[in-house]
């Protein structure tokens, strides 16, 4: 499946729209602010429609993983090459972009959400400038890590976004802005320092015959990482279940276990959430984080099978932490955005659960999960982010009767809630039911404590809905408007795919079912 | 016919809902004619289905399905089926869902959230009616929880009341708990079987497969899936919920906390029946009878009118998990449907003299005499004759007196139970049986006496209060007509001879055989050996429990104070409820409390403090050097930042600034460097 | 190359010109290191930089070096009076402003 | 003989340019006595004239003047490099605010600069411990001149004091190495010394203290732990245009001296196995001993540099640091760490001056060196400041900057070498290194500037200037293919 407009491959589009709308929005003068605004809508917009392109034409059946040629949309291009010396051998970056079954849908959530983003950063009104062109450097960083093929592109645009973040944090921030933008730059760097070193071991251990030349050449190409006989007597990583293939697993997935976030290294997050203006809380929570899971499955899995298969209990183990650590964190907060912040880490744990079961059930849970927590969490911090403009307030306690100023937002935010807790009939529920499912029959008593969360769920959310939501107006809370056409605007696009794939989910596990089976069988036959 | 019928049936409701979340405040009269219209019309369709049902395939389940998702290899599909059970719980549902419709129309006229109130109630509807018809355990468990949304938003109506919200937040989670272990039973059963679908499930079970290769986890499966229903039906120790669910309007108390959504635990364990092995349905059974007990004696002493409606709904909830537990089936479903009746006329009487007491409280612009308390009440007999004789009719049904549906019902309970007790000497059971029939006879003729006759206790209410208007009278007299005996079996004794008993029958077990109950032929001939004892029995100890509420409270023969006295420790302890919610807020409450603070804790300073380098070794740090904490603004984060901020500035304190020092160091370093290397 | 033969003390061998000059080269370390005044500390990098001449010279008379050594010599002293003139007009120049040529007192720059 | 001789000259011609350069600019000086930048672009197009020679040496492999000097693709690139870092490093004198009130003496620094030049040139081309210690003199002695340049200024006279007296202790111990080194081999040439040492030197001890020694002088130059102490005094003291040369182009230069003379010197040429992989001649683990000493550089100028408030001395510890990722790429004894290095060096250049660079531009406007007093100039210099943000950034070695590709390659070969335990001190003291580089990038930006601070604005030239340094440091961390490509082929040292 190939796709080309203007000659140019459509993932190309997708990735560098945004970079293009950054280059006018700097070119745009300070003062006029709505066609900055404007810009980047259009941009993000034109994303959005690219996506549905890409999920009206992609072919449900190709498994993708680690065969070039079952990709779809592939664009490779040699970007650096250098012929062969001696002993080196040739040197091999190349373009490389592709997607499956697996990045599909976090490439629809990343334009889905980045679009929503724009239309809740309307009414930024500091340095707006400023403020778009590196939110569009962002949006192409996130886009660009989902549908790299090639580790090193991979690497670059998951740097990329840290800077972008880092400002966006800081400067747009709350009060302590500084020390949250500096602690999740800090926690993305270590993350980042370890993945470098993980896949400059990788290039020197990995080298495939060019079947043109005969040479053997280095290479940063994901897919052949993944192949064992791509490895180069006496490298490093080569061989299978060596000690030095676990230490280079747990690098990276320390690397991606930050940016998850998994239990003990998810306290960037909380502090990185209630510190950044809400569309960054957006992007953070609906987008970022699915990369760490992303880049385990689309990297940890497979290229090492073997150190995963090693570490699945642990994995698992640390995703029943996450999940009921984590709620049990939200329940203690007082501040609505930390709680969830900290629901997002029990629900990414669920994730983390559901693929380190290492079945399809699990798998397909795992990244619908991905999937339904960037819609949902998206849509609950757009409902803080609301009350937050109305009131200057985030504490659950300084809230309450909402429900009888503004109906319209609070049905929305409560289904929002709703899908967060679980609820059969939308979204969240049909994802943690498969990853359950899946986790239960690789491990039982794991699973069935990690059940326990959902209880907890319940419990802070619904004591969240009755703090803000329920119980008489106080005085100072009467008069608040209810949603604008525009907020109303951004609320139901994600509503509306809370309840359909919540009914439904069909159309979305079918675009991932058939790449996820695969990747399933190949880690669970050690990659061979 | 079978698909088609059903989905409508099905969507009629949910359409209700709709429109009615949408455009409720702009319709006329907010929509109520809406509601209420759509849910007759899902009333008329389930009786056609139900009459056609039972006259064209009265043994068969017909059911079809499509295919929901493809997961792997693996297709869900969900699907509706369509059996006796299903067919008559569909009219049970619709029936007293309809009658709660118009009853609302009066009782809830001027609520501030009118039309939000009838959308909640078709959204309940269609979750309930999804639950009856689904042919599949997950779907069930779907709606299961959208019963449960459902009912949270209802008992939170009126949620400016705190009481009205904490009890909403108590019943979903307490649910939750319950379907908790459902959720793990359901991923059993697909672990196993690779099918949501009962019917699959069953044939696979009677093939000789067993979970996980285990007798045990069958049983565990069984139980774990009856956990769902313990949440659901209120039981032991699940049960707290439902009389904290008052607080939500008192048609909704009838439609789903008396009549059909708790009664959706019975349904289920009915629906799961063949997959029980012996000892779950043990278990079942002896949870139920608890429950029973628990429930009944806290009853006795209630004050609050639909407090003590509510206990003994979970009092009879729990005879009907008894039944099934014992393997009476049909009995057991058969209070299910008789019990919907009445403690649904109940509950609409309970509202109606609630409806009547605020309006006389109003009057009198009184807003602190509780409307409820039925200590405030009596003689209202007189004021309000519709209501009294209907109540009178329910109470006598739930009582168990003969001619009424109730004494069917319960008398083939009891008859169950003396006959499980005969084949496995399980004596315990029929023993509290028993004993809970006298108590509900008590209680119920308490609450009757104290409520319609005596005296008035204040005569300004009770001069204000007057009969409810018809839109609310006539369900009741629908209702009192249904708790009467012929429309189950012409034979005012004996149930089993009655269209009911044909319909619905018990189900084959498909366990193994070493695991299953007692066969339904041994049964089935136990029961008849015992039923004459037990239909005795249970009148004699009915009109016992009746004639001890007249003489303590009608003819006042005995004093009620001395007799609390005389009864000591357990009198305190009904009338506290067994200090249930007590000990869960202290151990469960409280326990989430101190864990959550624990971890908050844990959390802001241990993970992040070893993160930050662990604080100690900071501040031994900082208090050595005295330096002052400047770095933290620095911008370095804390800690280790911080700390490698404290060892840069000891690196530079190296850095004197004289030339002969860094010389020194030179020197110092080439002698280093050439032991260490040479 | 027997540099660690034992050479009758009449006869001074390669070994004595290297002890010469090791001891010469410890001697300009230790004026560097002792000395505050910026002049003698001068004087010290002056012995150092000769200590080793009279190691280039003593090989180029002992080993096959030959001529080179001289010729290093040569341009080591060339090199040592630049480095003396470049270093006495600086020492003066920070004469002019600290007042001091003791090099405890010249140290604005440190941390 | 002649005929050689005249052969060499024709080698011989950058050095040549530069040498009648220096000679012209002295001329000129006496004459010439108008405020304008006269000499500064006589010294300019020295430069160019250079640079061109030396491309034209592209492709050459010999040995001239006797085997004293070697021209090698090995040397053209550090010639180049150099005379680049030259160019702009003129060009930063040109718009350099500190050396306008000594105006009349400025044909002076120019002729200095070019005696550095020269010395640097010849350091990187030397195959003759003599030459060697010869060019390393000459560097060192115009450097001592240039870093008190700025005679009035207190911090400028004590740091070039310090500096020649760290200077001459260091390159005494040096010449006495090289005299025990040329006693124990009987010659001055390296690659006779090799042959040498392959086949065998009987005195161990006396041969493992002169390479002590000669690290020595050859660890100050390139500012190395423990033999660093001199560079933070020096950088903050010195006028900033000479701390940027220090920094950057005195830094390449030794470090393409000490490459030459550790893999031409101490390496078994027999050893150098197909794969890449070099053997050290036994018994002298200088490799370890560097290891050490870069290990130990990343550590503490890391750390140090944490503390610091002045950006020049920030920046020298940084350098530091930026030393021991380096010397990482020579320690692992491999031809990929040789490419490494190059690239590193060639992207160091243009990140390096552009710190400095900016931290000059701040200085001439805003009047200040201290981070903290940098608050607030995001809005007030954005340009310069996203420039110093980016430079900084690719310092710390994140995408999309050159600073990425120069870690990339450098932690690669010593991955791919085995030297595992030394790339990960350098993966954490690069996270280290993030907290000083962003707090500069913080101070910037997330303070409000004063109410009544101006805005600043620079010329046109001097934004010329910033993206002549920008553009590739953005561009190599894109597109780096030239360069790796150049710089595979640029490590053919002659003789090895």
């Amino acid at each position: 499946m190939e796709l080309h407009i203007f000659g140019i491959g459509i993932l190309t589009w997708i990735v560098f729209i945004p970079i293009v709308g950054m280059i006018i929005v700097l070119l745009l003068p300070d003062k006029n602010r709505n066609a900055i605004r404007w810009t980047a809508a259009v941009a993000t917009g034109i994303q959005v429609v690219l996506a549905g392109v890409i999920f009206a034409v992609f072919d449900r059946t190709k498994l993708g993983i680690n065969d070039a040629e079952s990709f779809q949309f592939v664009e490779k291009f040699s970007w650096i090459t250098v012929e062969a010396v001696p002993w080196v051998g040739r040197i091999e970056i190349s373009y490389f972009m592709g997607i499956d079954g697996l990045s599909v849908l976090m490439i629809i959530l990343t334009s889905l959400i980045s679009f929503i983003g724009v239309i809740s950063s309307w009414n930024i009104e500091k340095m707006v400038k400023g403020y778009f062109a590196l939110y569009l450097l962002l949006v192409t960083g996130m886009m660009g890590v989902f549908v790299a093929l090639d580790f090193f592109l991979f690497f670059i645009f998951w740097e990329v976004m840290l800077l972008p973040m880092y400002f966006l944090i800081g400067l747009w921030g709350g009060p302590r802005r500084e020390y949250a933008a500096i602690k999740f730059f800090l926690y993305t760097f270590v993350g980042g320092i370890l993945m470098l070193l993980t896949m400059l071991a990788l290039y020197f251990s990995v080298a495939y015959t060019d079947p043109a030349t005969g040479q053997s050449v280095h290479t940063f190409n994901i897919l052949h990482m993944m192949n064992p006989a791509n490895y180069v007597d006496g490298g490093l990583l080569s061989g299978v279940d060596t000690t030095w293939r676990y230490v280079a697993w747990m690098a990276l997935f320390i690397n991606f276990a930050i940016k998850i976030p998994l239990f003990p290294f998810h306290t960037w997050l909380p502090d990185a959430h209630v510190e950044a203006p809400t569309p960054i809380s957006v992007i953070l929570a609906g987008v970022l984080l699915k990369l760490g899971t992303y880049g385990l499955l689309r990297i940890n899995f497979p290229i090492f099978p073997d150190g995963t298969i090693y570490f699945m209990y642990f994995m698992a183990i640390l995703g029943m932490i996450s999940i009921i650590y984590g709620a049990f964190c939200a329940m203690a907060q007082d501040d609505f955005k930390k709680l969830i912040a900290y629901s997002s880490i029990s629900h990414m744990g669920i994730v983390v659960l559901g693929i380190a079961a290492l079945n399809t059930q699990g798998m397909v849970g795992g990244v619908l999960q991905m999937f339904n927590h960037g819609i949902i969490t998206a849509v609950l911090f757009l409902a803080v982010g609301v009350l937050y403009d109305r009131t200057h307030k985030r504490g659950l306690n300084d809230f309450g009767g909402i429900a009888n100023q503004m109906p319209k937002y609070t049905g929305l935010a409560m289904i929002g809630m709703f899908a967060a807790l679980g609820l059969p009939g939308l979204n969240g529920f049909v994802s943690e039911l498969f990853s359950f499912l899946g986790a239960f029959e690789a491990y039982k008593w794991i699973t069935i404590i990690s059940v326990t969360g959902i209880i907890i769920t319940a419990g802070y959310i619904l004591w969240t809905i009755q703090r803000v939501f329920l119980g008489k107006t106080p005085e100072k809370l009467t008069g608040l408007n209810d949603l604008t056409p525009r907020e109303v605007l951004m609320f139901v696009p994600l509503i509306a795919l809370i309840i359909f794939l919540g009914v439904y989910p069909s159309p979305a596990i079918k675009l991932m079912n058939s790449s996820l089976g695969y990747l399933v069988e190949f880690v669970t036959n050690g990659g061979f | 016919m079978y698909t088609q019928l059903p989905l409508a049936i099905l969507i009629l409701p949910l359409l209700a809902f709709i429109l009615l979340i949408f455009f409720g405040k702009k319709l006329p009269r907010q929509g109520d004619w809406l509601a209420t219209g759509l849910m007759t019309l899902t009333l008329i369709l389930s009786l056609i289905l139900l009459v056609t049902k039972l006259n064209t395939q009265p043994a068969e389940a017909i059911s079809s399905s499509f295919d929901w998702v493809v997961i792997g290899s693996q297709t869900i599909s969900f699907g509706i089926m369509i059996d006796n059970l299903a067919a008559v719980m569909l009219v049970v549902v619709t029936l007293v869902s309809t009658l709660v419709h118009y009853f609302s129309m009066g009782y809830m006229k001027d609520d501030v959230r009118y039309s939000r109130y009838f959308a909640y109630l078709g959204l309940f509807s269609f979750s309930m009616l999804g639950i009856v018809l689904t042919n599949n355990i997950l779907l069930m468990y779907v709606f299961w929880e959208l019963v449960g949304v459902s009912s949270y938003l209802l008992i939170g109506h009126w949620y400016e009341k705190k009481s009205a919200s904490n009890a909403a937040n108590k019943a979903f989670i307490v649910n939750r708990v319950g379907d908790f272990g459902m959720f793990i039973g359901i991923m059993i059963l697909f672990l196993s079987y690779s099918t949501f679908a009962f019917e699959a499930i069953f044939d696979s079970i009677s093939a000789g497969q067993l979970p996980f290769g285990s007798e045990g986890w069958l049983t565990a499966a069984g139980v774990l899936i009856f956990c769902g229903a313990v949440g659901k039906s209120a039981q032991f120790p699940l049960h707290v919920w439902l009389p904290d669910a008052m607080e939500g309007p008192t048609p909704v108390s009838a439609l789903i906390h008396a009549a059909t959504m708790v009664a959706a635990g019975v349904y289920l364990v009915a629906r799961v029946f063949p997959m029980l092995t012996a000892d779950a349905l043990l278990v079942i059974a002896y949870v139920g009878a608890i429950t029973a007990l628990i429930a009944a004696t806290i009853a006795i002493t209630q004050y609050d009118i639909k407090k003590v409606l509510a206990y003994s709904t979970i009092s009879q909830l729990g005879y009907m998990i008894m039944a099934l537990g014992v393997g009476a089936y049909t009995a057991g479903f058969m209070h299910l449907v008789t019990h919907a009746a009445f403690k649904a006329g109940l509950f609409l009487g309970a509202g109606s003299v609630i409806f009547g007491m605020h309006a006389a409280l109003h009057k009198l612009h009184d807003h602190h005499t509780d409307a409820q308390d039925i200590r405030n009440m009596g003689g209202l007999k007189s004021r309000m004759p519709f209501t009294y004789w209907t109540f009178l009719i329910f109470t006598l049904a739930i009582s168990g007196i003969p001619l009424t549906s109730g004494f069917l019902s319960k008398d083939e309970i009891l008859a169950g139970t003396l006959a499980f007790s005969t084949l496995n000497g399980h004596w315990f059971l029929p023993l509290i049986g028993f004993l809970v029939a006298g108590l509900t006879a008590f209680y119920m003729f308490r609450l009757l006496i104290l409520t319609f006759h005596g005296k008035p206790v204040n005569e300004k209410i009770y001069e204000g209060v007057t009969e409810s208007p018809k839109v609310m009278t006539i369900p009741l007299v629908i209702l009192a007509a249904l708790s009467l005996f012929f429309f189950y079996s012409f034979n005012p004794f004996g149930a089993t001879s009655g269209w009911f008993y044909g319909a619905i029958q018990r189900p084959l077990s498909m366990v193994p055989e070493l695991l299953q109950p007692a066969t339904y032929p041994v049964f089935y001939e136990a029961v008849s050996s015992v039923h004459t004892i037990a239909m005795l029995l249970s009148i004699l100890i009915a009109t016992g429990g009746v004639l001890m509420a007249l003489a303590v409270y009608h003819w006042k023969k005995i004093s009620a104070e001395s007799l609390a006295k005389r009864a000591g420790v357990l009198y305190t302890g009904s009338v506290n409820k067994w200090y249930f919610d007590e000990i869960y807020d202290t151990v469960f409450v409280k326990g989430c409390h101190v864990i959550m603070k624990m971890l908050r804790w844990f959390d802001e300073n241990i993970i992040d403090g070893i993160v930050n380098g662990s604080a100690m070794i900071t501040k031994i740090f900082s208090n050595a050097s005295g330096w002052i904490d400047n770095n933290i603004v620095d911008g370095l984060v804390n800690g280790t930042a911080n700390t490698a901020g404290r060892a840069g500035g000891l690196l530079s304190h190296v850095q004197t600034g004289k030339v002969q020092t860094y010389l020194v160091y030179v020197i110092f370093s080439f002698l280093v460097l050439f032991v260490l290397f040479l | 190359m027997e540099l660690m033969s034992i050479q009758s003390f009449a006869e001074p061998g390669l070994i004595h010109f290297l002890i010469v000059s090791a001891i010469l080269f410890s001697l300009g370390i230790m004026a560097v290191l002792s000395r505050r005044n910026t002049i003698m500390v001068l004087m010290g990098v002056e012995l150092i930089l000769n200590s080793a001449n009279i190691n280039f010279i003593a090989f180029s008379r002992f080993t096959e070096l030959s001529l080179h050594g001289h010729m290093i010599g040569l341009f080591v002293i060339i090199i040592a009076a630049a480095e003396a003139a470049v270093a006495l007009a600086i020492v003066l120049n920070v004469y002019n402003k600290f007042k001091t040529i003791n090099l405890d007192e010249i140290s604005l720059l440190k941390g | 003989m002649v005929e050689h001789t005249l052969h060499s000259i024709g080698q011989f011609l950058p050095e040549i340019v530069i040498v009648s350069t220096l000679c012209v600019i002295i001329v000129a000086d006496l004459f010439i006595k108008s405020e304008r930048h006269t000499t500064g672009w006589i010294m300019l197009g020295g430069l160019l004239l250079a640079g061109y020679f030396t491309i034209m040496q592209i492709g050459r492999s010999e040995a001239v003047f006797y085997d004293m000097v070697a021209v090698d693709p090995f040397a053209v690139f550090f010639k180049s490099i150099l005379i680049l870092a030259g160019i702009f490093i003129v060009f930063f004198s040109m718009k350099s605010l500190e050396l306008e009130s000594y105006k009349p003496r400025i044909g002076e620094y120019y002729m200095l600069i070019a005696g550095m030049m020269l010395g640097m040139m010849m350091m990187v081309g030397s195959a003759n411990l003599l030459l060697m210690f010869l060019a390393l003199e000459l560097t060192s002695i115009c450097s001592y001149v240039l870093v008190g340049f700025t005679k009035s200024s207190l911090r400028s006279s004590e740091s070039s004091m310090k500096y020649i007296i760290y200077g001459a202790v260091s390159s005494g111990i040096m010449l006495y190495g090289i005299s025990l080194l040329i006693g124990v081999t009987s010659s001055t040439d390296i690659y006779t010394i090799n042959e040498a040492l392959i086949a065998g030197v009987e005195q161990t001890l006396i041969l493992n203290i002169s390479v002590l020694m000669i690290i020595v002088g050859l660890g100050f130059k390139i500012a190395i732990v423990p033999f660093h102490f001199w560079a933070p005094d020096v950088y903050e003291g010195a006028p900033v245009t000479i701390a940027a040369l220090l920094a950057v182009a005195s830094k390449i230069a030794a470090f393409g001296m000490i490459i030459r003379f550790f893999s031409v010197t101490f390496i078994d040429s027999a050893g150098v196995s197909a794969s890449g992989v070099w053997t050290a001649i036994e018994g002298i683990h200088w490799d370890l001993l560097l290891g050490g000493m870069a290990a130990l550089a990343m550590i503490v100028g890391n750390l140090t540099a944490l503390r610091q408030d002045n950006i020049k001395r920030m920046l020298a510890y940084s350098s530091i640091a930026h030393a021991g990722y380096i010397l990482m790429g020579l320690v692992i004894l491999t031809s990929e760490g040789l490419t490494a290095i190059m690239i590193y060096l060639f992207i160091y250049l243009f990140m390096n001056l552009g710190a400095f660079y900016v931290a000059m531009l701040f200085l001439n406007k805003a009047g200040t060196e201290s981070i903290e007093e940098y608050k607030g100039l995001g809005f007030r210099a954005p340009l310069a400041a996203i420039a110093l943000t980016i430079f900084l950034v690719s310092l710390t070695g994140i995408p999309p900057t050159g600073g990425l590709i120069a870690k990339l390659y450098i932690f690669g070969a010593a991955i791919s070498a085995g030297w595992i335990w030394l790339v990960v001190i350098a993966g954490i003291t690069t996270v280290i290194s993030l907290f000083y580089y962003i707090r500069v990038v913080r101070n910037m930006f997330f303070y409000k500037p004063d109410e009544n601070a101006p805005e600043i604005s620079f010329d046109l030239t001097s934004k010329l200037i910033l993206f002549a340094l920008l553009i590739p440091t953005l561009f190599l961390g894109i597109y780096f293919a030239p360069l790796l490509e150049i710089a595979k082929s640029s490590i053919s040292i002659i003789g090895f």
